[in-house]
């Protein structure tokens, strides 16, 4: 967790060198992110993240510099290998991944293979036709799948409150059949708990989960983001005495805590150089990735752009 | 040689696919135990049980969604959408995810898929249910977009297209389902790659390029034209993405004229991108600028109004006249 | 009720004989649909109908030939007003229709005009992404809007088990803080009590409601579907004792059901003979109404087609 | 006469647009509260309040589906959407709905709606932030498309949208937000009916054709040329539906030769169409085919490398050159 705020806190400073053109700040959020990501069983489980997980990544074992990478604008989903990092690519689409985790699990139950699938989504996320969908479809196959929901309070400068009709993204689970439950998002060993246990029941045939965790977005929406325009410093503060951290450290001892800094540090300094010293890709690569085998069209383009290159 | 209407091909298509394959999966609204509105999928459920071929709840994003999971996992999905119209709320899932998790993922994961549309008018059906997508699809990367006019070239596209490694947009052209041709769908044939076209009849003074169920139209037209003399080269397109450009200047560069035909609007559609390629490549050939019949930029009407709408054997005929008499102004 | 049960076997009539090119059968749903249809208030509410509301149609008093129109493939959207009908035009989209009640609602709402939107929908439609946004926009605006879902067990060939996860649409509703009720839909009684009292909670500000009308489709889907390939006999016979007209004859002397029996064939008479009558609608209109005023290129369309005819 | 960037002007348009007609609607996620991502609706809601201008909750579809029932109800919907790539889930409503609703009602509802779209790229964005969707909406009957270029322009035009009886997609080029120009937007200006053009610059030896952002680029590009002593003309399109043809055709019967440069990839876009209709035209003043310099078909790729898929100063040059030697094979 410390690995994510520290992590957190030099992505914004790396903006502000304008090493990073823009970056989403996890701040506050770590708990839920880095403990229900340490809960994946990483041989058997796949993770779908939006673009604001960076914990989950460090919660995960991701190679964090080449997930930093899409903020470095190197590449939209990232460098990390999503298939043996578990990881699907960053995904910018707000609700969309989510049904990408259902016909995952639908995957993994088809050939046995025995794995369960979490989605992350935020309480924004929860008002699109796509977690619906989602959701109406894992409760009719009854699918490994783990609705991750991490309810910060805000999507932007809209409170949940007029974005979650009835206030609850877990009461809505119910409703299709499906367990849920919500948690202390900044209680690491909560988050854990439920999520290893809701990956478990969706591993042993037990079906779908939604999980909410209650958390709070310290930090802005985004770099370029204003929260004075829509929120105040009361409503700041009166989180601030919840942050996961501070929890956290209340069940560590203080030579535990340093250790963990020290730790944190040496992390972040590596990913830090790793990242500054990532060579932006080839252009080739605008072509490579279309399809398996070029066409013969995308080939002539090609070589037009080359011939702008040497010119 | 067993006689084989379109929908008959397109369904051993389907279940050659699912025998040799185990991971192709077959999904849609009532593709199951019904077999699909246009009988398409019949008897492959029965054949490859409930775990192969399953109907879904009613919610195509989640169709498409769902189909790129699966691809994640590394099944084949051969997903169905019930007719054209109902794509548009899948189109997010298939231009912002599909069509792009490849590219997202620097070629780690790949998109097998094959969406099956029953597409295009002719059928006078109710709104929605006659539409043409192929210049929306055509213009995202990542996607491979086919339609097949004949029963044989059914069953070898569809057998292509589930065996590609990319995304595939397959429109079926519905007025052509119940066409019948003699053909043995086990003898094999040359694949040829993705992005080539057909010749379906060879002419010399212009040639009409069309796909799905305005190729017969043509060849209707090319009839009717030889009877005054006039030969018609009538190609079908096939791949409208990939398009066939090397097709399409050999037919032009021997014939000099053109005329586009598809049922989309005017506006936009994908005649004038190939009215761009053929200029492009056959500007010095040309003698006359290639000609556009196509649907109006209206809503494809109710059914007694359709015929007005589609591209007609007259107004093809009349297109084939103004580029035969053209003069460079 | 008579008058919809009497139009509907017509229709399947004429279709039989070719007039009608396919019909949607509402056999089995006349309850729900004209009993609904008959509590909205026409001088203030609006209704948002799918492809399959000959009843409703009934029920408000709408031009019925004009109505059928559509299925005689004169005009998608029929050929009745559907400013001055209440009615808005058949809509083929299944869940789509439902955010415009929404959007209607919301508009009454701002200008205080009163009036409430009900909108028409399927157990199946209740999969579809954009109902869950229409029922969360409803309820964080809480809106006058009533959703009536009329649950006929299926869509096509997927009973409502393999298609609502957690088994009821109107059990959604509480999850957005919406006011729910199921109802017998083959009851028009109970059914016109319950969509009165939800349009008048709405007009006076209480919100939205859901109600789940349960009812059976007692025919095809469609004249061109063949249910013998999805369901039993038994199942359509165990619905057959509840067909609503027998329920509400129950409630008639033999003299009542005999003169709404002659009322309805003077009804069907007459709709028959109009619709059979009415012209197809000259080619021109194919340009007359894409836009308030047709583009110059639409002109130019128009001319070009006008020279084919006339050639 | 104050200095106004293109982002002030549509906040102006949209404050007189408000002014003028009670029944003009500002909604969409975070244009309320936060006055948009964009600040392209600050300070709209303190003016006129939350009923007026209001926050929905995240669901794009919603948004546009709210529009069409509004729109029946008599209200004036001006929705943004709050990036070009997030339109993909309203597409339905778009599409099926909004466009359809006027033809389909047969002329009783209106659908005097204005969607608000930032669009296009150049601002080094994420993913799904930098997508060109006009030729998607310009083949729809029933919308009409349009793109300002300027400040001046972006204002004339939204509020010509916004009093437009049909649907009107609003793209506003987002790497031009901050652009700045001196006018009044108090003063009236004549105003030309959709589907006019706007000759940028005149020139004889040919016509660039192009909108939002690419315009400036093009301007840039004419300065470069004039230099070498090529006199280009550059045209602003504005209306992407309807698309002026005579304004097309009226300059390349002067230039005899065209470029068209557009973001979005090549196939199937909109400069397909625009060569069409220019070839249709001047075929016989033409002296080069209409040369297109486009996106790549490839998906809009990551900042570091989005100078590389742009259409440059040099590929247009190099394109330019080429329609200038070429010689009829
Ligand atoms: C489909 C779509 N619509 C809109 C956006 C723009 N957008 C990005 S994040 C965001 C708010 C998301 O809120 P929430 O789901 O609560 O996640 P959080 O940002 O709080 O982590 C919005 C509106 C988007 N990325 N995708
Ligand atoms: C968006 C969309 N997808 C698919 C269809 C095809 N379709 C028409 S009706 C129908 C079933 C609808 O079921 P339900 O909502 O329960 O209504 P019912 O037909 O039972 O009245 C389907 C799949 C459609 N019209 N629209
Ligand atoms: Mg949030
Ligand atoms: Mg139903």
């Amino acid at each position: 967790m410390l690995v994510a705020r520290r992590l957190d806190e030099e992505a914004i400073a790396l903006q502000r060198q304008g090493v990073l053109p823009a970056y989403a700040p996890a701040k506050g959020q770590e708990a839920a992110q880095v403990a229900s990501g340490a809960a994946l069983d990483l041989n058997r489980d796949f993770a779908f993240p939006t673009y604001r997980e960076v914990g989950v990544a460090v919660g995960m074992g991701v190679d964090l510099a080449a997930y930093l990478a899409s903020h470095r604008n190197i590449w939209h989903g990232g460098l990390y290998d999503p298939q043996s990092s578990r990881l699907a690519p960053l995904n910018a689409i707000v609700g969309g991944p989510v049904l990408h985790a259902v016909g995952w699990a639908m995957g993994a139950k088809l050939d046995g293979t025995g794995g369960a699938a979490i989605a992350y989504f935020g309480d924004g996320a929860s008002s699109q036709g796509d977690v619906h969908e989602a959701m109406n479809f894992a409760g009719v196959y009854r699918l490994p799948v783990v609705f991750f929901c991490q309810n910060n309070g805000w999507a932007i400068s809209v409170p949940t409150e007029r974005q979650v009709a009835g206030g609850s993204v877990a009461a809505r689970a119910a409703s299709y059949g499906i367990e849920s439950l919500r948690v202390d998002g900044n209680d690491a060993l909560a988050v854990f708990e439920a999520t290893r246990a809701a990956l478990e029941r969706a591993r042993e045939g037990g079906g779908p989960t939604v999980i909410e965790a209650m958390t709070y977005r310290m930090g802005p929406h985004s770099t370029s983001d204003d929260p004075g325009r829509y929120r105040t410093l009361e409503d700041e503060q009166a989180w601030a005495g919840r942050d996961p951290l501070v929890v956290a450290a209340q069940q560590l001892t203080a030579e535990e805590v340093a250790a963990a800094e020290e730790h944190a540090a040496a992390v972040v300094r590596e990913v830090r150089e790793s990242l500054v010293s990532l060579d932006v890709r080839p252009g080739e690569e605008l072509f490579s990735f279309v399809y398996r085998e070029p066409t013969k069209s995308l080939l002539a383009q090609q070589r037009a752009w080359k011939e702008h290159l040497d010119a | 040689m067993p006689e084989l209407s379109l929908q008959k091909a397109l369904n051993l298509a389907l279940q050659h696919a699912c025998e040799d394959d185990d991971r192709v999966l077959i999904f849609g609204e009532d593709v199951g135990t019904l077999g699909g509105v246009f009988r398409v999928t019949d008897g492959l459920r029965a054949k490859f049980g409930e775990d192969r071929v399953f109907d879904t709840p009613l919610a195509e994003s989640a169709i498409m969604g769902m189909a790129v999971g699966l691809a994640m996992h590394g099944w084949r999905p051969v997903p169905e959408i019930q007719f054209d119209g109902f794509s548009y709320p899948a189109v997010d899932q298939i231009v912002n995810q599909m069509a792009r998790m490849h590219y997202r993922s620097r070629g780690v994961l790949n998109m097998p898929i094959t969406l099956r549309l029953p597409s295009f008018g002719g059928i006078r059906a109710p709104e929605h249910h006659s539409e043409s997508l192929e210049a929306l699809f055509a213009h995202v990367p990542g996607l491979k977009v086919v339609s097949p006019s004949t029963p044989s070239e059914g069953y070898h596209l569809l057998r292509q297209a589930i065996a590609d490694p990319d995304p595939v947009i397959f429109l079926e052209p519905k007025p052509r389902y119940w066409q019948r041709e003699s053909f043995d769908p086990t003898e094999p044939v040359e694949v040829l790659p993705p992005g080539t076209s057909r010749v379906v009849r060879e002419g010399k003074h212009a040639t009409l390029i069309a796909w799905g169920a305005m190729v017969a139209r043509c060849e209707q037209v090319a009839e009717l034209a030889a009877e005054d003399g006039v030969e018609l080269e009538v190609l079908d397109l096939r791949w409208l993405k990939p398009i066939d450009t090397d097709g399409l200047a050999a037919s032009v560069a021997k014939t000099r004229r053109a005329v586009v035909i598809h049922e989309a609007p005017l506006t936009a559609g994908l005649g004038g991108e190939v009215s761009a390629l053929i200029t492009e490549r056959c500007f010095g050939d040309l003698r006359a600028p290639v000609q556009r019949v196509t649907g109006y930029d209206v809503p494809v009407p109710s059914g007694e109004l359709e015929e007005q709408y589609l591209p007609s054997v007259d107004r093809i005929l009349t297109a084939v006249q103004t580029t035969l008499e053209y003069r460079r102004g």
